[in-house]
């Protein structure tokens, strides 16, 4: 039983830890706490369910998702953060107070336009299940361990193996010097953004086929943990994301092992504010990124 | 001509005090005229969000932290309270004053470690601890009644009379709590405390080269604020009279935010305005309320950007400046 | 080759540079001087793009208005700059801040062939390819610059105060390198506060002033000029 | 220009404020079809003032769909009611709904509200669940204002006062089937899932007493209580300990969203596990929801929508045909009821006053879905239940399959 709570920790681990690279690839790249992220994992579940009901074909259908989702992101970002950039005297806590509004308009946006009641989603990789010893692993568990790492795998290429990540490490470093090199820079966060909401959009059809359920608060609870996730494993370090994504589902699970089911809900956030205050940086988050 | 021009001011700086005064006369009578029960509690809600507009901005527009987890001290404050009540026969007034004093100690517990975060990770600290609070009034079920919640939550007595919504008791109530936390916040405002706490504001640095223990000032401002948040938590139990673990949710506190943001951070007459102005309008609007909080979320937004003085710069001589965080862009 | 004529630019309400006139020949190197705050940076970052000019400010190279492009479209067509305080890339290796040199470039082959040349040039930098760049010294850190500005493949290069904060022989060092870089054909524009050593490799100077043109001559007059001498050579 | 937009923002808040605040408490939310039918009639009773009734409830959240039920329910009523020619010769009926969100302090908000407006004389539907209808009770009472609950289960909800009553099993009531649905169904190793809410722990602690009790006698022993939090999706930790616990029963203490998932990830595990679920499950939207995963969910409604009883097929008949064809649950059917049962009162009394309403309810009866349905002295409606397995998505009776209480303890010895 405690090996299979561990199992089922890593299956929830990777899921925050999907979310949470979403949060960690708009931070590598701003410095940037992106509180909207949730509802753009939110409206991007969304946009899968009324396409697919659309009947034009599964995959189109999440292809376009995934481009409408992306550009929600960038909508975001060229139409209320680059202002903020351009204005001398904005800082973090103005981009964190237009995200947290824009956050709420777009859940609330959700709210208005698909009801808020939960409804089911097609699950996309039924196989089954399969016993080893004592411990069940469920196929959808596979499925989205595998998809997780793959879409981890290409995030990292994209940022240490491709020209434009380059680009968004030099931003992320050092805005004008990246700008003096030819580093066109509104290109480069236009397309961070733009990716940040296409994994936002591919964690939220995700979790919303693994679970076979949509609805408006989906991104609510979710959201919260994998920030912790985020913040524990270094936000903007996207290694980091992902064993701070696992770190709290494991615990998670063992706690409810140990503790009932009650207090999983506390578990990420005590260890948000335990990071928070014993290593703002986070496991390994470099110091001179964050200034706290 | 000159001498007119003064006699005008001097008569727009008399007229300030009348004008001012009539309000006051007029919102002191409101359940005279008549007000339905639910205008009166209505009004109630107003003045217990205006004690929490008034309560964050000690710290976010005097010191410069923003705070999301003001709903965290307001339902520390209300259980501590009612915990008494139901536990201990204190009598209604001690009572609320231990609730008052948990909030400022959980204040205290809070602010000492993380006032040192700036912008952005205080923010997320204040939001954590919101979610574990609620968390712990779920799972301390001997104390908090878990998720069933405690009920019938007591009301004052003043001279033997049950102070009720319906005869207006709860208003007034609330009024007199509204007049105690403005005058608190117009006492820090001018005294020396508060002025360490605009010099921080407006420079971290510069205010601990002047002499002043910052982190010192910071940890009171923030007790001060947790306590006034403990103060609307109790007048709010005994408002609803029903409290559980999801009364105090993150939406009371990012409402709180809008508010003092709306309002214009430091400005006490723009917070009062800008409460009424948010809280009266989802109620009035009713048709509305689905769109609450798309327009609270637009309300931040422009704001931020086009308005960060807040509503009514006239009234507010402080500009207010967002604390310096980590940064965003060096270009 | 580069021709700048009536550049004005503001900081706010602070007229910074007044009324610029430059001009930069092919093969040349032509050097800025002027004390702090006498509109050197301002005038090298109003032709990189980076500061908004104000109307009527022209700026034209090899023919082409390029004065409302954008920093990456400037670089594009062939100027790169090395800018004040280096302004590395701290967290990213040698060889990646190079890279980001060559960002607007696409011909592998020839950005290899740059990668060859900016070695051959720093020897030390090839040493460290896999550091960090916010591990080197200063001086190191000075060459890279250099390095990461020649990587565009640049035709007109700017310099901004490549000596700073660096000991004599090192700023020797970088001096002689920079003619070096001109001998293979790299029209420079160096801007400096040691004026002697500018002067000594400059073919022509401008001397700044208050955001103004003060004198504009070839460098010798200029190093014989007795209010120049009196007032940035330390001469008497 | 930024003057000019946030000086907009403030003025168009203002005067929506001004706008409706002298309007006061008449902003109401009518339904458009409720409108049709008293137009229809208005020609012979244009002088006569209609009838007003309140409603409360969850009209977005997690429990919209019960708030939308119940309202949908007092429309077929209203409807129904208006097409006989109204009441007290010829006036109308007419509903004010608000949208509480399933909150109390909305809740209460909401209460102060239909209190404040004098046209509305009774509520058939006060807030969806106890919690909030805790809040809003002593409300109500305090007014004098007849409340009715359609799904509150809490003891203290009808001990209010006499003006709240509830048209729905007691928790003792309901109780007394669940705990019969395990030996039903013949559970050896029972699993409870339950939320941490209000409902789900008093109901947990009720099963687990009446096991103490009876547990030596009934075929049954609960092998594991497991316990999520409201807004839980993923249910892993709560199956590894139901499974590890050898379960071969599960009873769910929630509603039917959170049972829908809970279902699909418990089957992939192990797909033959029995479910049992309560009558806030029964909905069609579990089917839904659930899918495949719900197949043979047994559960109990006190609507039994096949019944022969003339006045449901009534009731059914005309909420299908008014709602697309949708099923009523029993929050619809027991809504309608408590119109049905205010009107009674309203002709009785000859009058729509609150208190002639308040007095008149007290021994008002009508014949509706319920069966005779009459309030006794605590403001509770007797109601008995029926019990219903899905196969092929479709909810099929189990005839028989509830004995009375005593008869059921008389039976384990």
């Amino acid at each position: 039983m405690f090996l299979q709570q561990i199992i089922n920790g890593i299956s929830i681990g990777l899921i925050y830890a999907l979310v949470s690279v979403g949060y960690s690839l708009i931070f590598g790249v701003l410095r940037m706490m992106n509180m909207a992220y949730a509802s753009i994992l939110t409206v991007g579940a969304h946009f899968c369910l009324s396409l697919v009901q659309a009947k034009f074909g599964f995959f189109p259908a999440i292809i376009v998702a995934l481009v409408l989702t992306g550009l929600v992101s960038v909508f975001f970002d060229v139409s209320m953060l680059a202002p903020l950039r351009k204005k001398t005297g904005s800082d973090s806590v103005t981009v964190l107070i237009t995200a947290i509004g824009f956050n709420y308009i777009l859940l609330n946006l959700c709210l208005v336009i698909w009801g808020s009641e939960r409804k089911p989603f097609q699950n996309v990789f039924d196989f089954g299940s399969l016993q080893v010893g004592s411990v069940i692993f469920d196929s959808s568990q596979i499925v989205i361990m595998a998809t997780a790492l793959v879409i981890l795998a290409a995030l990292t290429w994209v940022i240490y193996g491709s020209k434009i990540g380059l680009g968004m490490r030099a931003v992320q470093q050092n805005t004008k010097a990246a700008n003096l090199a030819g580093v066109n820079t509104k290109v480069v966060i236009t397309f961070s953004f733009f990716i940040s909401g296409i994994t936002a959009c591919i964690a939220g059809f995700l979790i919303a086929s693994y679970y076979q359920l949509i609805y408006p608060t989906m991104g609510v609870a979710l959201g919260g943990k994998a920030f912790a996730a985020a913040v524990l494993g270094g936000i903007g370090v996207l290694h980091g994301s992902v064993i701070g994504g696992l770190i709290v589902g494991i615990l998670e699970c063992v706690a409810v092992y140990f503790f009932g089911g009650g207090v999983r809900d506390a578990v990420a956030y005590i260890i948000l504010i335990l990071v928070l205050l014993l290593v703002p940086s986070g496991l390994f988050g470099k110091s001179e990124n964050t200034k706290v | 001509m000159k001498n007119f021009d003064i006699k005008l001011l001097e008569g727009l700086e008399k007229s300030k005090y009348i004008v001012g005064a009539a309000v006051a006369l007029l919102v002191i009578s409101l359940p005279f005229f008549g007000a339905s029960q639910y205008l009166l509690r209505v009004a109630t809600n107003i003045g217990i969000y205006a004690i929490l507009a008034l309560s964050l901005n000690l710290i976010t527009g005097y010191a410069g932290q923003v705070s999301l987890g003001h709903a965290a001290f307001m339902a520390i404050g209300a259980y501590a309270f009612i915990v008494f009540t139901t536990k201990y026969p204190i009598g209604f007034f001690p009572a609320m004053g231990v609730g008052i004093l948990f909030s400022a100690l959980a204040g205290l517990i809070l602010g000492a470690p993380t006032l040192r975060l700036s912008g952005a990770y205080f923010v997320i600290a204040t939001t954590g601890f919101s979610e574990l609070v609620k968390v712990i009034a779920l799972n301390w079920k001997s104390v908090t009644n878990g998720a069933t919640g405690i009920r019938n939550i007591i009301r004052p007595t003043v001279f033997g009379i049950e102070l009720t919504n319906a005869n207006g008791g709860q208003y007034w109530f609330m009024l007199f709590w509204l007049a105690v936390s403005i005058y608190i916040c117009y006492a820090i405002k001018y005294s020396k405390f508060g002025r360490a706490l605009f010099a921080i504001r407006d420079d971290d640095l510069a205010a601990k080269m002047a002499g002043i223990n910052t982190s010192l000032t910071k940890v009171t401002a923030f007790v001060f604020s947790a306590a006034l948040a403990g103060v609307a938590g109790v007048l709010y139990a005994t408002m609803t009279r029903y409290v559980e673990p999801n009364t105090f949710t993150m939406d009371i506190s990012t409402i709180i935010l809008c508010i003092v943001i709306f309002g214009g951070m430091g400005s006490m007459v723009g917070m009062l305005i800008s409460t009424f102005l948010l809280i009266a309008f989802p109620e009035a609007l009713r048709a509305l309320a689905m769109y609450r909080f798309i327009i609270y979320g637009l309300i931040l937004i422009i704001m931020v950007r086009f308005r960060q003085q807040g509503l009514i710069s006239g009234v507010s001589k402080l500009p207010y400046k967002l604390p310096k965080g980590v940064y965003i862009d060096r270009g | 080759m580069l021709n700048v004529t009536n550049l004005n630019t503001f900081y706010g309400n602070i007229h910074a540079i007044k009324d610029i006139n430059l001009e930069v020949k092919q093969g040349e190197i032509v050097t800025i001087v002027g004390s702090n705050g006498a509109g050197k940076t301002t005038t090298l970052m109003s032709i990189c793009g980076v500061l908004r000019k104000a109307r009527g400010s022209k700026i034209e190279f090899l023919g082409e208005d390029i004065t409302d492009l954008s920093p990456c479209e400037i670089v594009k067509r062939g100027i790169s700059v090395s800018p004040e305080g280096r302004e590395i890339f701290p967290g990213l290796s040698v060889s990646d801040n190079l890279k980001l040199g060559a960002f607007t470039r696409t011909n592998a082959a020839e950005i290899s062939d740059s990668y060859e040349r900016v070695y051959a040039l720093f020897p030390r930098l090839k040493e460290r390819e896999k550091q960090n760049a916010g591990t080197l010294s200063g001086g190191e850190q000075q060459m890279l610059a250099i390095g990461r500005a020649i990587m565009s493949k640049p035709k007109l290069l700017l310099l901004d105060e490549p000596s700073m904060g660096l000991a004599p022989n090192l700023v020797k060092m970088i001096f002689k390198l920079i003619k070096e870089i001109n001998g293979q054909g790299v029209t420079i524009m160096l801007v400096e506060q040691n004026a002697s050593m500018a002067l000594k490799i400059a073919n022509r100077g401008y001397i700044l002033e208050t955001g103004r043109v003060k004198f504009c001559d070839s460098a010798e007059v200029l190093r014989t000029n007795n209010e120049v001498k009196k007032a940035y050579l330390g001469g008497k | 220009m930024k003057k000019a937009l946030s000086l907009v923002l403030a003025l168009a808040i203002a005067l929506s404020l001004v706008a409706c605040t002298s309007t006061g408490t008449t902003t109401t939310t009518t339904s458009e079809d409720q409108t049709t039918a008293t137009t229809e009639q208005a020609t012979e009773t244009q002088n006569l003032d209609p009838i007003v009734l309140g409603c409360s409830g969850p009209l977005t959240g997690n429990n919209a769909q019960f708030g939308e039920n119940a309202l949908n329910g007092i429309m077929v009523a209203i409807e129904e009611i208006n097409a006989d020619g109204g009441l007290l010769g010829g006036r109308m009926l007419e509903v004010r709904s608000y949208d509480d969100k399933g909150t109390g302090e909305e809740g209460a908000s909401v209460a102060e509200l239909l209190i404040s407006d004098e046209d509305v004389c009774a509520v058939p539907s006060a807030a969806y669940g106890s919690s909030v209808g805790l809040v809003e009770a002593p409300l109500f009472q305090e007014a004098g204002l007849v409340a009715i609950s359609n799904s509150a289960s809490h003891p203290d909800f009808s001990a209010t006062g006499d003006c709240i009553y509830r048209n729905n099993l007691t928790e003792a009531g309901e109780l007394q089937y669940a705990y019969q649905m395990p030996q039903v169904v013949g559970a050896k190793k029972l699993g409870i899932v339950s939320m941490m809410s209000e409902f789900g722990e008093s109901f947990t602690a009720g099963f687990e007493a009446l096991q103490e009790q009876y547990g030596d006698k009934v075929g049954f022993e609960i092998a594991c209580v497991s316990w999520f939090t409201d807004g839980t999706v993923d249910f892993a930790p709560n199956i590894a300990e139901l499974i590890n616990a050898g379960c071969d029963t599960i009873i769910f203490f929630a509603e039917y969203n959170n049972f829908a998932s809970f279902a699909i990830q418990y089957r992939k595990l192990d797909p033959n596990a029995q479910f049992i679920g309560l009558m806030t499950c029964y909905t069609p939207d579990l089917v839904n929801l659930g899918g495949d995963s719900v197949e043979g969910v047994y559960l109990y409604s006190c609507l039994n929508p096949n019944s022969t009883n003339p006045e449901v097929q009534k009731f059914v008949a005309a909420y299908k045909a008014k709602y697309d064809g949708a099923e009523p649950d029993f929050v619809a059917a027991n809504a309608y009821d408590s119109v049905k049962i205010i009107a009674a009162a309203i002709e009785q009394a000859g009058s729509a006053d609150r208190e002639a309403i308040r007095e008149a309810i007290k021994t008002a009866h009508v014949v509706c879905t319920a069966g005779d349905l009459s309030f006794d002295a605590n403001g509770d409606a007797v109601k008995s239940v029926v019990m219903f397995k899905i196969e092929n998505g479709q909810f099929i009776e189990v005839e028989g399959a509830f004995k009375l209480w005593d008869e059921f303890v008389a039976s384990l010895s």
